[in-house]
C-alpha cells in the first residue's frame, strides 16, 4: 500500500527528512510519533503528496483521504458543506454532490455523533468540533488509504475514543489502510499495528507496536521519562510522561 | 508702444510688437497668422495645433509655413511644459485664462502672458482684437471683424422676415455608430441662421448621446455633420435602413459642414452661419457663396482659391447626394 | 463503506436533502420570476410612447402572426430592433458579470476581486481603444477588444508563473500590474485621439453603453458569455474546494492547476465578450456576488445561479433607467453606482451578519 | 484576582454559558476541563474581555496575556516579530518594542528551549512549535493574569512538561494568577491548584484539585471510564481514559 | 520577571538586537542614499538645457551665498522655481502614498488594499471636479477637494459601523462602494462640462501632475502627508498587532478602535493632499508596499520606511520622465503605471519567494 524508500525531504530550503524508508501493507494501521518539529506533518504531507519529496522513491497504491493539523475556512460554509467536500475525489471535475453524497456524509455525522453540527457555520464551532468535522470529512472521501495528521489533538477523551474505535472499525470492516500521527502512545496502544517513532530527521524506528513501542523507546522519543502505568483494577496498561520528575530547574 | 487689457483685465504693454510669441491656445497661430499676416512671430504652439490644423487639409495647403513651427508649448491645449517654453525665450505667451495654474507657472519664471477667456461669440470677436494689440495690425483685426459684421448683418436682413413659428429643427449628429451623439447645446447660435435645434436646452451640455428612440422623437427636419467628424458622410445616413424613418433621411436632407467650420475660433467661421441659413432656406440666403468664400480667404491669408479647392471646402463631393446640395451652391 | 449508508434514517435524509434543495430553490425562482416580470415591464417602456397593448400585440405577433397588424411599423421597430436586443444584452451581460464575479472571489478568497481584477476589462478596455483610434468600428473592434482581452489574461498567467508553480496572490498583483498597464496606455491612446471625434467616442465605449445593441450584438455576447457561464456552474464545487485554498484543494484531490485555468478563461471570456460589445460595466461583478452571498451563503452551488439572476435583474432596471430618465442616454458605468450604491449600502449593512465571509 | 458571578454568555444568539460563577485568588492556578463545545473557550474569552457577558459581574484585577486555541498569520511574520507583540501593552500606542524588550523575549525563549526559532517565518514552524511561540508571547507580556487556551494540544511531552514546569515556576516566583484549559486531567494533577470541570453549559464542579478531581468527576465529565494509573515503580499517578472500555459497539 | 532579563546572555543578546537594527538599517540608508541622489539628479534635468555646474553653484549659493553669481536668473529660476518645488512634490507625494498604502494593506490584511480604497481619493476627485465645474480654482478647488475626501472616510466609516462595530470587510467594501459612488458622480460631471474648457481641465487635473506645483503647494501637501506619515509611522508597532486580527489585536491589549480611527484619517489626509494638489495619483500606493515588503519583510517598522523611501524614488524619477521625455508634459499617472509595470513585474515575480504575504 504504501511503499517508501530513501526518502529524503526538503522545506523552506533545509533538508527536514534524510532516508526514510517504510512499508506499510494494505490494512495496517501506522501510528507515528515523534517530538515536535521533528517532521511528522511533513512526512505525512509527503506521503498524500502534497510535497515533492528531493530524492527517493514513493508508491501510493489508491486514493487517499487526508485530515489535516490546521485548519481554517474563509468563507462561512456550515459542517455539511465542509464535509461534503470530502466527496470531491468521486465526483469528477463538473460533478456535485448529489443525494448518495449527503447520505454517505450524514452516516458519518451520525457515528461520529455530531448529527447537530450539520446546518452551523464551520468557523462557529469549537476547535474539537471543528475537528470531528474534518474527520467526517476524510472519512467521507471513502479512500484506500486514510491520512491523519494528529487527529485527536483538539478531542477531549469521549471522542477520542469515538475516533479511534471508528479508525479500528473502518480497518478491520473495510481493510482500510491508515497513517496518523499523534503525541500520545496510547493512541498507538489501542489501534496501531505499527509505529513508526521519529527520533530525528535521519533516525527512526519503525515496526510492529508490539516490538517497537516500549517505555525505553519513548523515553528516548521524548527525552523525557515515559513510562509504563497500570490501570488500578483492570488489566489494561497506558503510557504516560513523567511530568517534572527530577524536579527539573528552570534556569532563567 | 502698445498697451492693452487681455481676458484676465491685466494690463499689457509691449514696447514694440513680441518677435516670439509662444500660443497654448489651440486656435491662436491661426488666428495670429491671419492678423499678422506672416508667421515669422510665431514661435510656439501645441502639438495638437499643428497636428490637427497645420498637417494636412487647406491650410497645409495655403500656409506651409506653419507646419515648421516649434510645436513643444504643451500636449493638451492647456499645460504648459514651462522649461520648453523657456527655452523658445518667448517675448509673449497666449495662454487660456480659466485656470490661474496653467498661468502661475510661466509668470512665476517671469514670462509675458496674454490670456484669453473661452467660449462666448464676444470672447471670439476679441480674439481678433487682441490679436491686433499684439501685432500692431490693429487695421487688419478691424477690417476682418467687419466683413464678419457686414456679413451677418445682411443674413439677419433675411432671417427676420422668416415666420419664426415655422423655422425648421436642425439636429447636428456627429456619431451614428456604435452611439448617436448629438450637439444639445453647442457655440454656434443657430438663430442667426434661422433654424432651431431640438436636443437644446440650458443644461450647458455640449454633446449629448441619445438612443434611436429619442432621434424618432425629435425626428429633426434637417441633419448637419459637423466638420469635425471626419468618418461620417450624409452617405451614412442614407444607407442605413434603422434611420430610413427618419424624416431627414427620408427627405435628403442630411449634409456635412463645410470645412471653414473645422476650427472653431477660426477667423472664417462666421461663413457656418450663412452656409446653414441657404441649407435651410435656399440659395437667397447665400447668394454667390463661392465667390465670396475665395474673397475671404484671400482677405484672411492672402490666398487665391482654386475652383477644386473652394468646392473641397464646401463638401461638394460628400454632399453631392444630399438634397439639392447642387443646386444651391453649384 | 458504501453499502453502509443505507443504514442512516432514510427519512431525515431525504428530507435534509430536499430541504437543502428547497431552500435554494424558493430563493431562485422567485429571482427568475421577478427577473421575467422586469423583461416584460422593461419592453413597454422607453422614450417613444407605446401603449401596453401595442407592445402585447407586436410581441404576440411573433410567435403567433396576427392577420391585420394595425400598428405603425416604427412601433414594430421601436420593440423588435430597438428595444428587445437591448434588454437581452442588460440580461446576459448582468448575469455574466455577476457569475464570474463571484467565482473569481471564491477562487481568490478576496472580497475585493472582481471580473476586472484578472487584466481582461482594462487589456480588452484598451485593444477597442486602439481599434477607436485606428479608425476601427464594428466587428473589427470587437475582435481587437476580445483578443486583447484575452491576450491579457494570458500574460497575467504567464507572469505570475514561476517554476510552474502560481501562487493566488502573485496572480492577483500580476493582474493588478497589467490592469494598471494597460489602463495607462488607454490614457495614452486618449491624449493621441482627436479631441473632437474619437477621444468622445472611447470615453463614450469605455463608460459602458448597451444603447446601440443589435441581435448580432446579442448573439456575440451571448456567444461569449452562455458557455462560459456554464462552464463556472458545472466548476461550482470545484469553486467550494477551492475557496479553501489550494492546498487543501489539492488534498481533497481537486486538479486544482485545471480548475484555476478553466475558471480564468471562462471569465476572461465573459468580461472580453462583455467590453467588446459594451464597453466596460465596472461594480456589477464586484458587488453583486456579495449581495447573493448575503442572501443564500457561500455555498457556490446556490451563490453561482442567485448572484447571475441578480445580476441580470439589477443591470436590466439600471439599464432601463439609463434610458427612460433623461432624453439622453446616460452611460451604464455611471447609474450601475449611481443608483446601486446607496441600494447596496442598505444591504450589505443589513445582510452583513450573515454574509459569507469568515473574516469579519 | 478573578470574580465571576452569574455569568450567562451567549454567541451566534445561542446561550452557551448560564450562571456560572467563580473565584480565584492571585497566585492560583486553575485547569479548566470539560468536553469538546461545552464551552471552555467561550469562558476564557469572557475572561479576557474577548466576549461581552449577556448578563453576570466579573471583575479581573492586573492585566491579561492570553494564549489562544487556534492562530495563523496572514503575514510571514518571523518568530521573534510575534513573540515581540506580547510586549504591546508595556509600550503604549506610539511606542516599538526597544533593547529591553528584545531582552525578554529573548529570556522565555530561553527558558523554552526554542531560541532557534527567532528568525524562521513563524507559519513554516511546526504546529507545536508555533504553539511555542505563542506561550512565549503570552509570557513576554508579564501580566499578572495568564489565561491559555489548550496551551499543550500540539506539544509533545517534552514540551509540555516544559510549558508545566514554566507555568509553575512563574505561580511561585512571581506571584501569577494562571488559568488554562486542557483535555488531559494529568496537566491539572500536575500543576493545577483549582480546577473547573465543565459538565454542561449550566452544570460544573469547581473547587481545589485535591478534592475536585477523581475518577469519578472525570468518568462523568467526559462521559467515558476515566480510571486513576499508578506509575510502575514511582510514587506518582496519573488519570488516563479507558478507550474502548466495554467494546465500543460501532452503530454504523 | 523585569530583572530576570539580566541573567540572559548579554553578549548575544545585542548583537542579536543590534543585528536587526543593522539589518533595517543597512537598507534604508541605502534607499536613502539613492534618493538624495536621485533628487540631486533631477535637478540637473529638463527641457531647459542648464549645465550641472551651474545647477551647483544656483544650488550652493542658497545656503552660503556666492559674491557674483555669474549666471543667468532665468537659470536660478528655472532650478529654484520650476524644478526644485516640483521634485520635492514628487518626493513628498510618493512617500506618502506609499506609507498609507503599506499601513493600509496591513490594517486590512489584504494585498488588494490602496489608500483609495477608503473612498477618499475618489470623493475628493469629485470635490475637486465639482470646483472646476463650479469655476472654483486655485485654494477653493483644494479646499473643495480635501473636504470632499476627509468627508467621505467619515461616510464610508459611518456606514460600516453597525451597532457600534466595525468591521474591516463591511469597511473595505463600504470603501468600494462609496469609491464608486464618487466616481460616477465624478462622470457625470464630466458629461455635464463644458467640453472646450472644463473638460480638459478636469481631466488633466483628475489624471494627476505636479507639473505647476509651486512652493506654496509644496507646503500644502506637505502639511497633510508628513503629520500623518508620522502618525502612522508611530503606530508601526500596532499596525503589526492589528494585522494579525482584531480578535488577537483586542486580546494584546490593543486599542483596536483608536488605532484603526488614527490610521483612516491619516490615511485619508494623506490621499485628500495629495489629490487636493496633484489628482488623482494611482499605482503607487498599491505596488510599492508590495515591493518593499519583498526586501525587507512583513514587519512595518522597517516596512514603513522603507516603503516610503521607495514610493518616493519611484515617483521622482517616474515624474522626471514625465518632463523630459518628450516636449509635452505627460500625466503622472499615466507614466506612473506605463513605466512601473514592466520593472514590477520583474521585482515581484523574483522577490515574491519572500514577499510577506503568507497565503502563497
Ligand atoms: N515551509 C517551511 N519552510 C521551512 N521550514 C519548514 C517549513 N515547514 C516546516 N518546516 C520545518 O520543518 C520541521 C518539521 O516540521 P513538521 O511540521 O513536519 O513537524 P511535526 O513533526 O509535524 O511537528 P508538530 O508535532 O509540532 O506538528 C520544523 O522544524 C519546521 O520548522
Ligand atoms: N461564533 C459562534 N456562533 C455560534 N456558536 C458558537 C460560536 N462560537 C462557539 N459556538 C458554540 O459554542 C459552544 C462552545 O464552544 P467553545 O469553543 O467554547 O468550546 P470548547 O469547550 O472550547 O471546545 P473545545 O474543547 O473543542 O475547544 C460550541 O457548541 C460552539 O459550537
Ligand atoms: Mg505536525
Ligand atoms: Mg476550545
Amino acid at each position: 500500500m504504501i511503499e517508501a524508500s530513501d526518502l529524503t525531504v526538503e522545506r523552506g530550503g533545509r533538508i527536514i527528512l534524510r532516508d526514510y524508508s517504510l512499508r506499510l501493507e494494505r490494512g495496517r494501521t501506522l501510528a507515528v510519533l515523534g517530538a515536535n518539529g521533528v517532521g511528522k506533518t511533513t512526512l505525512i504531507n509527503t506521503l498524500i503528496g502534497l510535497i515533492k519529496p528531493r530524492s527517493g522513491r514513493l508508491s501510493i497504491g489508491g486514493q487517499v483521504g487526508f485530515v489535516p493539523q490546521l485548519f481554517e475556512v474563509p468563507f462561512s460554509y456550515s459542517a455539511l458543506d465542509i464535509a461534503l467536500m470530502g466527496r470531491a475525489r468521486h465526483l469528477g471535475l463538473f460533478g456535485a454532490p448529489g443525494k448518495r453524497d449527503y447520505e454517505i456524509v450524514r452516516h458519518y455525522f451520525h457515528m461520529l455523533g455530531i448529527e447537530d453540527f450539520e446546518p452551523q457555520t464551520f468557523n462557529s464551532l469549537s476547535g474539537g468540533q471543528r475537528q470531528l468535522v474534518m474527520i467526517a470529512q476524510a472519512l467521507a472521501s471513502e479512500c484506500e488509504l486514510l491520512v491523519l495528521d494528529e487527529p485527536c489533538a483538539a478531542l477531549d477523551y469521549k471522542n477520542q475514543d469515538k475516533v479511534l474505535s471508528l479508525l479500528e472499525h473502518l480497518r478491520d470492516s473495510h481493510a482500510m489502510t491508515i497513517v496518523f500521527s499523534t503525541h500520545m502512545p496510547q493512541h498507538a496502544v489501542e489501534i496501531a499495528s505499527d509505529v513508526l517513532l521519529m527520533t530525528s530527521g535521519s533516525r527512526y524506528v519503525c515496526g510492529p507496536t508490539a516490538d517497537a513501542l516500549n517505555a525505553e523507546n519513548l523515553t528516548a522519543l521524548y527525552d523525557l521519562p515515559i513510562a509504563r502505568a497500570d490501570f488500578s483494577g483492570l488489566a489494561k496498561h497506558t503510557y504516560a510522561p513523567v511530568f517534572r520528575h527530577e524536579g527539573v530547574v528552570i534556569d532563567g | 508702444e502698445s498697451s492693452f487689457v487681455d481676458h484676465r483685465g491685466k494690463t499689457i504693454t509691449f514696447a514694440k510688437p513680441p518677435e516670439r510669441v509662444v500660443m497654448i491656445v489651440r486656435s491662436a497661430p491661426i488666428i495670429y497668422r491671419a492678423i499678422d499676416a506672416k508667421a515669422d512671430n510665431i514661435a510656439g504652439m501645441n502639438k495638437d495645433s499643428l497636428v490637427r490644423y497645420f498637417t494636412k487639409g487647406i491650410y497645409a495647403e495655403m500656409l506651409p509655413e506653419m507646419a515648421k513651427i516649434n510645436a513643444s508649448a504643451a500636449q493638451d491645449g492647456f499645460v504648459p511644459n514651462v522649461e520648453a517654453i523657456l527655452a523658445q525665450k518667448p517675448d509673449a505667451v497666449i495662454q487660456w485664462t480659466h485656470d490661474e495654474k496653467i498661468i502661475e507657472p510661466l509668470e512665476r519664471v517671469g514670462l509675458t502672458v496674454v490670456g484669453w477667456q473661452c467660449c462666448t461669440e464676444q470672447d471670439r470677436l476679441d480674439y481678433l482684437t487682441l490679436t491686433g494689440y499684439m501685432t500692431g495690425r490693429n487695421d487688419r483685426a478691424q477690417a476682418i471683424l467687419k466683413a464678419q459684421a457686414d456679413t451677418l448683418k445682411t443674413l439677419d436682413g433675411k432671417v427676420a422676415k422668416l415666420d419664426v413659428a415655422a423655422l425648421p429643427t436642425v439636429l447636428h449628429i456627429d456619431k451614428v455608430a456604435d452611439q448617436i451623439q448629438v450637439i444639445a447645446n453647442g457655440s454656434q447660435n443657430l438663430a442667426l441662421s434661422g433654424v432651431s435645434n431640438p436636443a437644446a436646452d440650458n443644461t450647458g451640455e455640449w454633446w449629448r448621446t441619445i438612443d434611436f428612440e429619442q432621434l424618432l422623437v425629435w425626428n429633426p427636419d434637417i441633419i448637419i455633420i459637423p466638420a469635425y467628424a471626419d468618418d461620417l458622410n450624409p452617405k451614412d445616413f442614407f444607407d442605413n435602413p434603422v434611420l430610413a424613418s427618419l424624416k431627414a433621411v427620408k427627405e435628403k436632407r442630411v449634409y456635412k459642414q463645410p470645412v471653414f467650420a473645422r476650427t472653431p475660433d477660426a477667423p472664417e467661421i462666421f461663413l457656418t452661419s450663412e452656409w446653414l441659413a441657404a441649407i435651410a432656406h435656399g440659395a437667397d440666403f447665400a447668394p454667390d457663396f463661392k465667390a465670396q468664400i475665395a474673397g475671404i480667404y484671400e482677405l484672411l491669408y492672402g490666398a487665391k482659391l482654386t475652383d477644386d479647392q473652394v468646392k473641397a471646402i464646401l463638401e461638394s463631393d460628400s454632399n453631392a447626394a444630399a438634397n439639392k446640395y447642387a443646386e444651391l451652391f453649384g | 463503506m458504501p453499502n453502509s449508508s443505507a443504514e442512516a434514517p432514510a427519512g431525515k435524509v431525504r428530507t435534509g436533502w430536499l430541504g437543502r434543495k428547497l431552500a435554494s430553490v424558493s430563493i431562485l425562482p422567485a429571482l427568475i420570476t421577478l427577473l421575467v416580470a422586469v423583461v416584460l415591464y422593461s419592453v413597454t417602456i422607453g422614450r417613444y410612447d407605446l401603449s401596453v397593448r401595442d407592445v402585447t400585440y407586436i410581441l404576440i405577433d411573433n410567435v403567433h402572426p396576427l392577420v391585420a397588424p394595425y400598428w405603425d411599423p416604427v412601433h414594430e421597430v421601436v420593440v423588435e430592433q430597438v428595444r428587445l436586443p437591448r434588454i437581452m444584452a442588460a440580461v446576459i451581460i448582468g448575469f455574466g458579470l455577476s457569475v464570474s464575479g463571484a467565482a473569481l472571489q471564491g477562487l481568490f478568497r478576496n472580497p475585493l476581486v472582481d471580473p476586472g481584477i484578472i487584466g481582461v476589462t482594462s487589456g480588452a478596455g484598451f485593444g477597442g481603444t486602439l481599434a477607436i483610434l485606428i479608425g476601427w468600428q464594428g466587428y473589427l473592434l470587437l475582435a481587437m477588444a476580445f483578443f486583447f482581452g484575452i491576450g491579457s489574461v494570458f500574460l497575467v498567467k504567464l507572469l505570475s508563473t514561476v517554476r510552474g508553480r502560481t501562487s493566488m496572490l502573485t496572480l492577483v498583483l500580476a493582474g493588478v500590474v497589467i490592469s494598471a498597464f494597460f489602463s495607462a496606455a488607454i490614457s495614452i491612446a486618449k491624449l493621441l485621439a482627436d479631441p473632437f471625434q474619437k477621444l468622445p467616442a472611447i470615453t463614450y465605449w469605455l463608460m459602458g453603453s448597451i444603447a446601440s445593441s443589435n441581435y448580432l450584438d446579442v448573439l456575440l455576447v451571448a456567444a461569449a458569455v452562455v458557455p462560459s457561464a456554464i462552464a463556472i456552474y458545472l466548476l461550482r464545487f470545484q469553486i467550494n474546494i477551492m475557496s479553501l485554498g489550494e492546498e487543501k484543494a489539492r488534498a481533497l484531490g481537486t486538479r486544482v492547476v485545471l480548475v484555476q485555468w478553466i475558471i480564468l478563461v471562462a471569465s476572461a471570456l465573459i468580461s472580453a465578450g462583455v467590453v467588446a460589445t459594451s464597453g466596460i460595466i465596472g461594480w456589477v461583478g464586484l458587488v453583486i456576488p456579495h449581495v447573493a452571498r448575503a442572501l443564500v451563503g457561500a455555498d457556490h452551488q446556490r451563490l453561482l445561479p442567485v448572484s447571475g439572476v441578480l445580476g441580470a435583474i439589477y443591470l436590466l432596471m439600471v439599464d432601463n433607467l439609463a434610458r427612460t430618465v433623461t432624453t439622453a442616454e446616460i452611460p451604464l458605468g455611471i447609474i450601475t453606482a449611481l443608483i446601486g450604491v446607496p441600494v447596496f449600502a442598505v444591504i450589505l449593512r443589513r445582510l452583513h451578519a450573515k454574509g459569507g465571509w469568515s473574516s469579519d
